[in-house]
């Protein structure tokens, strides 16, 4: 698999100089990260993980969004060092909350940097997304993992951040919109890491994976490829039977592609996700279709939801910006 | 040879074992994008590659001072979760311990021992969990009874890596507990799991320099 | 190739009410076309050609950018009646530019439609953009394709459309958008249209082509694949070739994924993009990286510089809304 | 069969040929997939579908009305460079032209002259620029030469096929002037072009329904 690269050890480094850019006025480097330039008088709010998922985690620093990112390299959890230099510099004394993915390797470094930042006498507070239900069922929801649902606990915490909140208040909504966030996958082709030669996993040309993680972690079945409604059906189906979302309800939607599959193809499916929810008497709140949580070259694509409420609501129509995700309000 | 080493012999040892790791990257690149995401060869790359530097950087007083800073190096470069856990491997055994200037199988049976302790807890698992706790736990019984038997240094790694080898064995009729093997179910089984191969070959490499440098 | 699409006979059909959903309040659908709901009284500017490129052209349809976009199948020129028909939505009476990237399909049913307008008594004045400098040479500039440089265009004339001016000005000043505009691509791997097995072209693991055109036209050469610092430098001479830009020049740049190419790519482009730019005295006004206008899957980028003088970078400045381009004021 | 053919036979004729060029999809896709975009039979197949559509839709009162139907249907539905072109190989030829209610190889001889005048003019091409035009302007040349020599229908047509074929052969030694040929210089040569097969398709097939329908 061809990748435009230099040497593999430098990509992430790389990667961020040409992120600050885009955006020098906005943006600050770190060793391993990105922060916001300009310091706020707030609840830090920091995310991070392992690379390779762009435009997360490093697009989703802005105005109303994270305040920094910690970047591990590709599907690696990024060092407790590095994530400590990232809590350092968006602390402003108020505290920092974490968002991150449930994977092991985050947890474990996630972990250890809050320890570390506690011994600094800096407050950290961890809010684990758990969006996708094909990861594990109900009755083990400690072990889902995190994928595109990301977008949405980032873009409220930040907005509550903005409001000048406490940290307990911004921890408390940062989980409710992690507990109301719910992704299901699924895989059409395969992932490559920078500087490997093979894929970490290979699909048939008429197969699919239903559920498939964002590393390429196994999901519910691995299925004949199907006409876009059915798809779309099943998965919308798999995330009405994990929630009995009801009439009134009102949520936001990403449908969100892994990589090499098209906008269009995208769009073909929000169409079917919108017809499922109308004839489901739920209301839209807000549509997005876009490439926010990738996996590199990946076929594939996810579809989220978010659960609102009035106070949830509020929040995410607050404005947000980065060069990946904008928000007016 | 003694039954011991002293501290340049050491870091002689780790930095060959580093450079073996480092060799084993297609190795464990492949057995962890089998039943993982394929990342586990480059993280251990990053991190042995990073050790080593530290190894030929630094002068070296204690024992100690060796593991932890090959552990140091592993936990600031590697990220992923082999970058604490294998961090914690060679750290927790020697920090905050006695300090030491000699290696024996006592104290390798017995920092191994605290830092199988550390991992366990850190990574919330245990033995059967398909992790490379089920090569190190082997590995540290196996040193334990050589310590016992009053064995050589290079003897108590030759039964190490029996042990390790065992627990790789092992993982390969089990499922995954944690980490990403885990939703892969009954198709996990047959797998070996990477870090477990990376505690073989991370003892399999200290046997061998002792092989090697046994004057 | 999986494709996440119905039957492929409606995959246009099916695309826009897709992207519908994302904006109901902002657009509005047409046979094979999106327009803005709210009829402006101004200059109208429409956009359009082959699908298979998205978020081009529909995507760019917005608030300060187009104000409709005609639709043809995957790779193919709308047909003249569709392009009518967008034609006569957006015209206020006075007058409709369209904006195109110059192929044979493109300009035979655009030519046709504006004949088809002219007959109704609709002003209707063509802007073709030719950016892509590896399609022909400088003597045979009549004969260049466009390619991602479309955005700037549409972004400029939006702008200038906005400001109330009269067709005639309109047109000057997309023309020189269009005249100001290069863009140089490169190619990893082939794409697939959307209900064909085979994609259109191969390439070889260890090979890419510099210069290819987005439906996989040939470029300058078939070439061995680089570092990113190589391929990067190749192309931006390719462009500093094409025009003797001076120390002092002030550009927009733009660098675009064709569709595979991860985001951490880019950024890892950009990135030599800019020290190269930096290298040669030149200001760079804004710096824009993203999947504007893609071929399916191919893997790839393309890098565009727009030269702005005082007043294109005033109308660049100007505010600009679609879910797929932000640019805030 | 007479040397003419009536208003329902051309119609039959012609759902033949927009079904035959339908079913040739695969070449027409492969022929534009080697020097062009690959989309050429996906552009056929959908204005022949509509212009199927509208044959057995309609009653015509005359040989113009379904020809240049089906060049409408082409150029609405089509989109792409060969909407406008085929869309004007059939509408322009009988669009605004003498009324007629029997087609015989006078007629077509006369109205594919005026669509190749109405192509080149609207395509900016000539004989040579490895394009449709290629093979219809040999195929028009032996509808001539057969009318002249008063030739059948039937018998002019299959001198058409040889036109056209003899088009497509010779475009395989062109370099692409106009399209998406153009920018591969010499790596177009020894491919035939698209359009010209489909010109061939068309009068191959008519010429075929004349053949299995002669009675
Ligand atoms: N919680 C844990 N405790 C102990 N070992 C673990 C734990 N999680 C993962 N491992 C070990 O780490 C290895 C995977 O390392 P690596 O691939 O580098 O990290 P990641 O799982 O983040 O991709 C596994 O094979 C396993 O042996
Ligand atoms: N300007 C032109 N004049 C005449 N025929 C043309 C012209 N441009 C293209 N063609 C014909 O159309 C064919 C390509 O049709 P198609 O693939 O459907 O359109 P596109 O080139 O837009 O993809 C070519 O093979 C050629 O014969
Ligand atoms: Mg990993
Ligand atoms: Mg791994
Ligand atoms: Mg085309
Ligand atoms: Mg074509």
């Amino acid at each position: 698999m061809k990748k435009v690269i230099n040497r593999q050890e430098d990509i992430i480094e790389e990667m961020i100089e040409g992120f600050l850019c885009v955006n020098e006025d906005l943006y600050e480097k770190l060793d391993r990260g990105v922060v916001l330039k300009e310091k706020k008088d707030k609840v830090g709010i920091l995310t991070g993980g392992g690379s390779g998922h762009e435009p997360l985690f490093l697009g989703f620093v802005g105005n109303g969004l994270a305040d920094g990112a910690a970047l591990g390299n590709v599907f690696a959890a990024p060092t407790p060092y590095n994530i400590l230099e990232v809590i350092e510099s968006v602390d402003s004394g108020k505290g920092v909350i974490q968002i991150y993915g449930n994977y092991a390797g985050d947890v474990l470094n996630f972990d250890m940097a809050a320890e570390l930042a506690e011994m600094e006498g800096i407050e950290c507070k961890s809010i684990l997304v758990r969006d996708d239900v094909a990861s594990a069922p109900l009755s083990r929801y400690e072990d889902r993992r995190g994928i595109a649902g990301d977008v949405f606990v980032i873009k409220l915490a930040g907005a509550a951040a903005d409001e000048g909140l406490s940290i307990d208040e911004v921890a408390r909504i940062s989980q409710k919109a992690a507990d109301n966030t719910r992704s299901i996958g699924v895989a059409l082709s395969s992932a490559t890491i920078p500087g490997l030669e093979k894929p970490t996993f290979t699909l048939a040309e008429d197969e699919i994976e239903f559920g498939m993680g964002i590393h390429g972690e196994p999901g519910i079945k691995r299925t004949k490829m199907m006409k876009a409604d059915d798809l779309t059906t099943q998965m919308m189906e798999t995330l009405f039977n994990d929630y009995p979302y009801k009439k009134g309800d009102e949520v936001s939607v990403l449908v969100n592609g892994l990589g090499s599959t098209t906008q269009m193809e995208l769009l073909i499916v929000n169409r079917k996700v919108n017809q499922m929810l109308k004839e489901k008497g739920i209301t839209i709140h807000h549509n997005d279709v876009n490439n926010y949580c990738t996996s590199q070259e990946m076929g594939g694509l996810s579809i989220s939801l978010l659960l609102l409420d009035d106070e949830l609501k509020a929040l995410y129509n607050k404005p947000a910006y980065s060069p990946y995700y904008v928000k007016n309000a | 040879m003694e039954h011991y080493l002293n501290i340049p012999q050491t870091v002689q040892m780790m930095k060959f074992v580093c450079q073996e790791v480092m060799d084993s990257k297609p190795l464990l690149t492949e057995i962890d994008s089998a039943i993982g995401d394929g990342d586990h060869g480059i993280g251990m790359e990053v991190g042995c590659k990073a050790a080593l530097q530290e190894l030929q950087r630094n002068e070296f007083s204690t024992i100690n001072d060796i593991f932890t800073t090959t552990g140091k190096s592993m936990i600031k470069t590697m990220g992923g979760a082999s970058g604490v856990i294998f961090g914690t491997m060679f750290l927790s055994g020697f920090h905050k311990q006695d300090e030491v200037t000699t290696l024996n199988v006592e104290t390798l049976a017995k920092s191994f021992d605290t830092s199988l302790h550390a991992i366990k807890k850190r990574g919330k698992v245990q033995p059967g969990d398909k992790t490379m706790v089920d090569a190190l736990v082997l590995a540290v019984e196996k040193l334990h009874q050589s310590a016992h038997q009053g064995a050589a240094l290079k003897e108590g790694l030759e039964n190490a890596v029996e042990g390790a080898h065992q627990g790789v064995e092992e993982t390969k009729q089990l499922l995954g507990r944690v980490g990403r093997a885990k939703s892969l179910g009954e198709r996990a089984i047959g797998h070996q799991d990477a870090g477990a191969t990376s505690v073989w070959i991370i003892f399999k490499s200290m046997h061998q320099w002792l092989e090697e440098n046994d004057k």
